[in-house]
C-alpha cells in the first residue's frame, strides 16, 4: 500500500542498464547523512595510533621530573613543548595519549575479531542447524550473559595475571555470546526467507547455503555490531585499567592514565581530563558512525 | 536429458501423511492421508484455505519435508532408497515458484547468477555455457537480457517472478511446484505471468503443481483439482467437472464464496458459516461435518472413503451408498 | 510452565557459575600461601590442609563448597579474619540503595526522555534526546565520576565528595552509574515509542477518537515498554557490577569496593563470595524480569 | 444473516434523490520522500450519498488506500493534503482542528482498516479495546458499557460475545478479528464507513460471511461505505457506484452496472479483461508493462505508456474528465 511505503518501490522501466554513474557521485550517494565530523576524528585516531612511534613529542614511558605536573600550555607556569601538561612523573601526557590510542585501537580490534569470529561461526551453527546443536549453543550464552561478566573478569585477570594476550582472550570471550545471539537471529530470519528453501530446491549443499546465501545475509549486521561494540570494547578495558588490572603498567593506557590522575584531582585536574576526552570523542564517534551504519545498512530496507 | 518413460509418474503421493508434534499430546495433523499422482505435463491444482495443509503437500512434493506416514514416490522410487544420483535427478526434475517474489530471489545476488544458480548446483556446465543459457531463458519470459547484471530490488514485482520462473526453467525440469505464483502480483501484472505460465507448458510440457486459494485462477491454469480441507483431499476433478458438477458440499462451499464477475450476479450465493476449526483437534469423522450444510448422523462418526465419482473421486457420505 | 521452566535454567545458571568460581578460586594457586606467614612450619600446612579439605579430590571438594554455600557459610576472609558472609551483608545495603536509586532515576528518564523524542520527532526535543543519549552511551563511567567530582565537589563545592550519608551523597553516584544505562534504555524506548506510534492499531485507534495523550501514554506505551523491559534485567546487573566502579571513585561502602579490596589484597575467599553473591542476585533478577514479563505480554502467556 | 445492530439510526429511504452526504473535491496529497515531492493524489473527486456502496478500486500505489486515509486524517507523517475538500454536512473537514475533527472521527464517519491483526492492539483484551471506543463516543462506563459493547459484538455475530470481552486478539481467529473491527468501528453509530480492503487477509468463505455481514450492517445502520479494494468481483458484489484509480487520479467514475457493461477506459477495460472467470478458459487479455512510479512523472497520459490505443495527444498532455452518460466520467482523451 501506498501508505506503509514512504519511498514508492523502485520499479525498473524497461530500460537497458542504469544510467552510467560517476565514482564521485557513487560515493556522495553512499555517504548520504554520514556523521562526517566522527570519521574525520575516527581516521585522525586511527592515523595517529599507527604512527604513534613517529609522531609522540616526548618518550610516553619515561618522564623528565623537574618537569612534573605541568599544567596545559595555555594556562599559567604551562610549556608549549608538554602541550596538555606532564603528569607526576614528569611523564608528557599528549605522548601518552598518542600511544594509548594505539592501546585501544589493538585491544578493540583483535577482541572484537576473536570474540566476532567465535560468536559469528557458533551463531550461524545455532540458526541453521537448531536442534540440540542450537540448545547447547544457546544454554551456553544464556549463563555466560547471567554471570557477572566486570567481576569475572577482574577474579580472571588477577587470576592469571594481567597481561595483553589475556585481556584480549577475556574480553574476546566476554563478547562472543552477544554475536551468537544475533547471530543466530539474524540466521533464523534469512532461513525464513524462500531464497533458502529454493536454494535447497536447486541441489545446494548444506556449505553454499551457510555461507553463499545465510552469511552474506548478515555481513551488515556484523559491521555495525563490531562498530558499537569497538566503543563499548575501549570503554571495558579503560574501566579494566582504571581499576588496575587491564594492561600493565608503564604501557600507558587511557584508563589507569585517568586512574593515576583521581588522586590529585584539585591539584593536577588535566591528568584525568584529557584522556577521559579522548575516550569520550573515541567511543562518541565510533556510536556514531554505528548508529548512522544501523541506519542505512539496516537489512530490513535491503530486503524491502 | 535421460529419458523418461511416459506412463511413470514424476511423483506419487501414496497414503502420505505429515504430522507435526507440538507437545507430546499435541499434535497437528498437516497432512493425512494423501492419494495423488503427478504426471509430467499435467497441471494438477490445489486448492483450500489457511490451514487445510497445502503448503505442507508442495513441501512435502519438494522433498524439503519427508512424509511422517506413507510414501512419496519420485518415479516409483521412495525417497529413503534415493543415493547420490537419484538425488541429483531429482533436483533436476523438480523446481519451484513461491508466492512472494520479494523473498524468493536472495538480495544479495545478481539475477545472472541467480537464474544459473541451479545450473552450478547440479550440473558442471561450464561458465560461458551457463551465463548463455540464462540470457536465452531471459528471453524465454520475456525480460531484456540487460536485467541480467541487475539486483533483484531494481526489479519490480512482476519481473522478480519473472526471474523466479526462469530460474525454475533453467534445468529443465518435469514438474514445476508453483506455490501462490500470482498472489502478491498486481491484479494488471497476474494475467502476464498466467499467460506466460501456460504458454511454457503448451511449448515445453512441464507438469505444474499448482497451489492456489482462487478458484477462478487455479481453474483456469490447471487440468484437475483437488480440493483439501484440514489436511485431507476431499474432492478432485477435471477443472470443467468440478467448477460445473461440485460434489462434494465443501467444494460447493468454496464456490459459493467465489465472489460475482458482474454485478447483475451478485447475492445469489449463500456463504458457508463456521471456520476452519483448529487442526490441533479437528472433529471426528468427516472433518467437514461441523460446517456441513448436508450433514447426517454418520458424518461425525465415519470418515468418509473416496469413491469415485465421474472422472473424478470425492470422499463424502452423501455418496456412498450409490456407491 | 514458563516459571518453572525458567527457574530449572536459573538452577543451572547458578550451578554454572558456582563451578567457574570454584575453577577459578583453585587456579589461582595454593591458598594456603595466603593464610599463612612465612614462618609456617610444614605441619601447619598439613593441618590446614584438612581443614580446608585440600587433601580430597577436585570434585569432592566442590561438593563440599557447594553444600557450605547453600547453608551460607562462604567461608572466612583472609584479611578481615571475619566469615565472609558477614562482610557482604555488612555492605549489602550500600550497594542495594546506590543501585536502586540509579534504578529509579533510569526508569523514570528514560521512559520521560524516550516518549519525548518519540512524540515530538523531527525537532529539536528529538535531537536533544539523541545527544543525551549518544553522549550518555559514550561516556567512560570512572571519568564521568571524576569529572562530576571535580566541578560539583571540588570546584563548586555544592555536593559531598565522597562516602555514604543523606542523600546529598547519593547524587553524584547515581548520576555516574545511571549515565550508560540511561542512554541504552532511552534509545531503545526511543525506537520502540516509534514502531509502536506507526503501528496500525495506532491508527485505529485514531479511527476511534481516542484522545492523543491516551494514545501515546496507554496505547503505544504499553507495547513500547516491553521492548526495554526485557532489557530491564541486563541493567539492574549493569548496576551492580558498575557499582564496582562507581564505589571505587567515590569511596561508597559497598559490595563492590568490598570486591575491589579483595581483588587487591588476593582474598580469594572474600572474592569467590561477592562473586557468587552478584550471580545469585544477577540470576533472580534475571528470573523476576522474565515473569513479570509473561504477565505483562499476553502473547506468551501460555 | 442479519445484524441485529442495536438501535440503528433509521436513514430515511430516499437513496439517490438527497445532497450528497460527503463530497470530495480535487483533493491532492503530496509526499516527501528521498527523491523530493511526489504527488500520491492528484485532484481526485467524488460524491457519497447516504446509503449507497462507493467501490474505489486500484492496484497497489494507485492512490486508493490514501485517499481513505486522508479522509480520515490517518496519513504518515510524511504527507501533506496540498490542496482540494473534503466536505461532509456543509464544513469542510480540512479546515477542521485536530480537536474538532474528533468528534466527527468515529461519530460520522468511521473506518475498518485492512488487517485485523495489526489493528487490535496486542496487549489489550477485546472488551477494553471495543469498551473504550463505546466510552469515547457515547459516554457509557462501567456496567452500560460493557452491555453496550456486548451488543456491539453481538451485532457482527461474534458467537458468546460476554466470554470473548475476556480475550486478547491474538486468541482469535482473522474472521472474528475482523468482526470486532467492525463492531468497534461502529461503536459511535457513523453514517459512513470506510473499508479499507477489509477482506484481504481473509479465506474466500471468510470474506464471503464478512461481505454478507457489511450487507446486514449497511441495512441495519443506514450507512454510506466506500470500499477501497483491488478486486473487481468485490466491487461487482458489493458497490452501486465505482470510482477506477491509476496512478494518483481517478480514471473513471460510474455506476457500477455501466462500469462493467460500458468500461470507457483502456485500463478499466483491460483490467476486467485480464482477471479469469471461473470456468472460462480463452486467453487472458493482458496489460503490458508495469504500473507507473510516482517518482517519475512523464507529460501526458500516466496509462499511456501502457495503453493500446493511446496516440500522440496522449502522450502529450494531460486527459481531462470527460463526462459521459449520466455519471459516467472517463479520464482520457480517447473514451467511448
Amino acid at each position: 500500500m501506498q501508505t506503509t511505503k514512504t519511498a514508492p518501490e523502485s520499479t525498473a522501466p524497461d530500460l537497458p542498464a542504469a544510467p552510467a554513474v560517476s565514482l564521485a557521485t557513487r560515493l556522495r550517494r553512499a555517504l548520504r547523512g554520514a556523521p562526517l565530523p566522527a570519521v574525520a576524528f575516527l581516521a585522525l585516531v586511527l592515523g595517529v595510533a599507527l604512527l604513534a612511534d613517529l609522531i609522540v613529542p616526548h618518550d610516553p614511558l619515561t618522564g623528565d621530573l623537574r618537569a612534573y605536573s605541568l599544567p596545559p600550555a595555555w594556562k599559567a607556569g604551562g610549556s608549549v613543548s608538554y602541550f596538555l601538561g606532564t603528569d607526576l612523573l614528569g611523564r608528557d601526557i599528549l605522548s601518552r595519549i598518542i600511544m594509548g590510542a594505539r592501546i585501544s585501537l589493538i585491544v578493540a580490534a583483535a577482541s572484537i575479531a576473536l570474540g566476532g569470529v567465535l560468536g559469528t561461526v557458533l551463531g550461524l551453527l545455532a540458526g541453521h542447524f537448531g536442534g540440540w546443536i542450537d540448545e547447547v549453543i544457546m544454554r551456553l550464552v544464556d549463563t555466560q550473559l547471567s554471570l557477572p561478566s566486570l567481576l569475572v573478569a577482574l577474579v580472571a585477570l588477577v587470576v592469571f595475571g594481567s597481561s595483553f594476550t589475556v585481556l584480549v582472550i577475556l574480553i574476546g570471550v566476554w563478547l562472543w555470546p552477544n554475536y551468537a545471539r544475533i547471530v543466530r537471529g539474524e540466521t533464523l530470519r534469512i532461513r525464513r526467507y524462500d531464497y533458502i528453501s529454493l536454494a535447497r530446491i536447486a541441489g545446494c549443499s548444506t556449505w553454499r547455503i551457510l555461507f553463499v546465501h545465510e552469511l552474506p545475509g548478515i555481513y551488515n549486521t556484523l559491521i555495525v555490531m563490531a562498530t558499537l561494540q569497538a566503543g563499548w570494547v575501549i570503554l571495558l578495558e579503560g574501566s579494566l585499567s582504571y581499576l588496575g588490572v587491564g594492561v600493565p603498567p608503564p604501557t600507558p593506557s587511557w584508563g589507569s592514565m585517568i586512574a593515576e590522575g583521581r588522586g590529585d584531582l584539585a591539584s593536577a585536574w588535566w591528568i584525568s581530563m584529557f584522556p577521559g576526552l579522548a575516550m569520550l570523542a573515541t567511543v562518541l564517534s565510533l556510536n556514531l558512525l554505528g548508529d548512522w551504519l544501523r541506519r542505512t545498512l539496516d537489512p530490513k530496507q535491503v530486503n524491502q | 536429458m535421460s529419458a523418461m518413460t511416459a506412463d511413470v509418474p514424476v511423483l506419487e503421493f501414496r497414503n502420505a501423511s505429515k504430522h507435526f508434534a507440538l507437545s507430546r499430546d499435541r499434535v497437528v495433523r498437516a497432512l493425512d492421508g494423501i492419494d495423488l499422482v503427478l504426471e509430467a505435463g499435467q497441471t494438477i491444482g490445489v486448492v483450500g484455505e489457511s490451514g487445510c495443509g497445502k503448503t505442507t503437500l508442495s513441501k512435502l512434493a519438494l522433498m524439503l519435508q519427508r512424509p511422517t506416514g506413507g510414501e512419496v514416490l519420485f518415479r516409483d522410487m521412495e525417497v529413503g532408497a534415493f543415493g547420490r544420483e537419484d538425488w541429483r535427478r531429482f533436483r533436476t526434475s523438480v523446481q519451484a515458484v513461491f508466492q512472494d517474489p520479494w523473498s524468493s530471489l536472495n538480495p544479495r545476488m545478481r539475477v545472472i547468477d541467480i537464474i544459473a544458480e541451479p545450473l552450478v548446483a547440479s550440473s558442471s556446465m561450464p561458465r560461458v555455457e551457463r551465463e548463455a543459457r540464462a540470457a536465452r531463458l531471459m528471453d524465454d519470459v520475456g525480460l531484456p537480457r540487460a536485467f541480467l547484471s541487475r539486483f533483484p530490488h531494481e526489479l519490480s514485482g512482476g519481473q522478480r517472478q519473472r526471474v523466479a520462473i526462469a530460474r525454475a526453467l533453467s534445468i529443465e525440469p518435469r514438474l514445476i511446484v508453483l506455490d501462490e505464483p500470482v498472489s502478491s502480483l498486481d491484479v494488471s501484472i497476474r494475467s502476464q505471468v498466467i499467460n506466460l505460465l501456460k504458454d511454457l507448458q503448451e511449448q515445453r510440457g512441464y507438469g505444474y503443481l499448482l497451489i492456489g486459494h482462487d478458484l477462478a485462477t487455479v481453474a483456469y491454469i490447471s487440468h484437475r483439482i483437488a480440493v483439501m480441507y484440514l489436511g485431507r483431499i476431499v474432492e478432485i476433478n477435471t477443472s470443467a467437472e468440478l467448477i460445473s458438477d461440485p460434489k462434494h458440499p465443501y467444494t460447493q462451499g468454496l464456490l459459493a464464496a467465489h465472489l460475482a464477475d458482474h454485478p447483475a450476479q451478485r447475492g445469489r450465493n449463500v456463504p458457508l458459516g463456521g471456520e476452519v476449526p483448529s487442526p490441533l483437534s479437528p472433529p471426528p469423522g468427516c472433518h467437514f461435518h461441523t460446517r456441513c450444510p448436508k450433514a447426517m448422523e454418520i458424518c461425525s462418526r465415519v470418515e468418509p472413503m473416496s469413491i469415485s465419482s465421474g472422472a473424478g473421486l470425492v470422499a463424502c457420505h452423501l455418496y456412498g451408498q450409490a456407491g | 510452565m514458563v516459571v518453572v521452566k525458567r527457574l530449572g535454567s536459573a538452577f543451572v545458571t547458578l550451578l554454572a557459575i558456582s563451578l567457574v568460581v570454584f575453577v577459578l578460586s583453585r587456579m589461582s594457586g595454593d591458598p594456603r600461601e595466603l593464610m599463612l606467614s612465612e614462618y609456617a612450619t610444614a605441619e601447619d600446612y598439613e593441618l590446614l590442609n584438612e581443614r580446608l579439605g585440600l587433601d580430597k579430590p577436585y570434585y569432592a571438594q566442590y561438593g563440599v563448597f557447594l553444600a557450605d554455600a547453600v547453608r551460607g557459610d562462604l567461608g572466612e576472609s583472609i584479611q578481615a579474619r571475619q566469615p565472609v558472609l558477614t562482610l557482604i551483608l555488612q555492605r549489602l545495603p550500600g550497594t542495594l540503595e546506590l543501585a536502586g536509586s540509579a534504578f529509579v532515576a533510569i526508569i523514570l528518564a528514560s521512559v520521560l526522555l524516550g516518549v519525548a523524542t518519540a512524540v515530538w520527532r523531527d525537532t529539536w526535543v528529538e535531537t536533544a534526546g539523541n545527544i543525551v543519549a549518544v553522549v550518555g552511551q559514550s561516556v567512560p563511567a570512572f571519568w564521568l565520576g571524576i569529572v562530576l567530582v571535580y566541578v560539583f565537589a571540588l570546584t563548586l563545592g555544592w555536593l559531598p565528595m565522597a562516602g555514604r550519608g543523606g542523600w546529598l551523597y547519593l547524587v553524584l553516584p547515581t548520576l555516574t552509574i545511571a549515565a550508560n544505562s540511561l542512554a541504552a534504555l532511552t534509545r531503545l524506548l526511543s525506537s520502540a515509542m516509534t514502531e509502536a506510534m506507526d503501528a496500525e492499531y495506532v491508527k485505529f485507534a485514531n479511527v476511534k477518537s481516542v484522545p492523543p495523550w491516551r494514545v501515546t501514554m496507554v496505547h503505544c506505551l504499553k507495547n513500547a515498554i516491553l521492548t526495554p523491559f526485557t532489557y530491564a534485567g541486563i541493567i539492574l546487573g549493569q548496576l551492580l557490577t558498575g557499582s564496582i566502579i562507581v564505589e571505587t571513585v567515590f569511596g561508597w561502602p559497598g559490595i563492590g569496593l568490598l570486591a575491589l579490596q579483595a581483588v587487591q589484597t588476593r582474598d580469594y575467599p572474600l572474592l569467590q563470595g561477592v562473586v557468587l553473591v552478584f550471580a545469585i542476585i544477577y540470576v533472580g533478577i534475571a528470573l523476576l524480569v522474565d515473569v513479570a514479563y509473561a504477565y505483562l505480554d499476553p502473547r506468551i502467556r501460555h | 444473516m442479519n445484524a441485529h445492530g442495536p438501535s440503528p439510526s433509521p436513514h430515511p429511504s430516499a437513496r439517490r434523490s438527497e445532497a450528497p452526504l460527503l463530497e470530495v473535491r480535487d483533493l491532492t496529497v503530496e509526499f516527501k520522500t528521498r527523491h523530493g515531492e511526489v504527488r500520491a493524489l492528484d485532484r481526485v473527486s467524488f460524491d457519497l450519498r447516504a446509503g449507497e456502496t462507493l467501490g474505489i478500486v486500484g492496484e497497489s500505489g494507485s492512490g486508493k488506500s490514501v485517499t481513505a486515509r486522508s479522509i480520515m486524517r490517518l496519513l504518515p507523517r510524511n504527507a501533506r493534503v496540498t490542496g482540494g475538500e473534503i466536505r461532509y454536512d456543509g464544513r469542510d473537514l480540512l479546515t477542521l482542528s485536530d480537536r474538532e475533527f474528533r468528534g466527527i472521527r468515529g461519530k460520522a464517519i468511521s473506518m475498518v482498516l485492512q488487517d485485523p491483526l495489526t489493528s487490535l492492539n496486542p496487549v489489550f483484551r477485546i472488551g477494553w479495546q471495543v469498551g473504550e471506543a463505546v466510552t469515547i463516543q457515547q459516554g457509557l462506563r462501567g456496567a452500560a458499557r460493557d452491555a453496550r459493547s456486548v451488543d456491539l459484538l453481538r451485532g457482527v455475530n461474534i458467537p458468546a460475545p460476554e466470554i470473548r470481552l475476556h480475550n486478547y486478539p491474538h486468541e482469535m481467529s482473522g474472521g472474528m478479528r475482523q468482526r470486532v473491527v467492525s463492531a468497534t468501528a461502529l461503536a459511535g453509530n457513523p453514517r459512513i464507513l470506510i473499508c479499507d480492503e477489509p477482506t484481504t487477509a481473509l479465506d474466500a468463505t471468510i470474506q464471503a460471511q464478512f461481505l454478507n455481514l457489511l450487507r446486514g450492517l449497511q441495512e441495519a445502520y443506514g450507512l454510506a461505505i466506500i470500499f477501497i479494494t483491488h478486486d473487481f468481483s468485490v466491487v461487482a458484489e458489493m458497490c452501486d457506484r465505482v470510482a477506477v484509480m491509476y496512478s494518483g487520479q481517478i480514471r473513471e467514475r460510474g455506476d457500477v452496472f455501466e462500469i462493467f457493461d460500458h468500461p470507457a477506459h483502456p485500463y478499466t477495460r483491460a483490467l476486467l479483461a485480464s482477471v479469469p472467470k471461473l470456468g472460462e478458459t480463452e486467453r487472458l487479455t493482458t496489460i503490458p508493462g508495469q504500473p507507473p512510479s510516482s517518482a517519475n512523472k512523464l507529460p501526458g497520459c500516466a496509462f499511456a505508456p501502457r495503453c493500446p490505443i493511446a496516440d500522440s495527444v496522449c502522450h502529450a498532455s494531460e486527459p481531462p474528465d470527460m463526462a459521459l452518460r449520466d455519471d459516467h466520467t472517463s479520464l482520457c482523451w480517447r473514451a467511448q
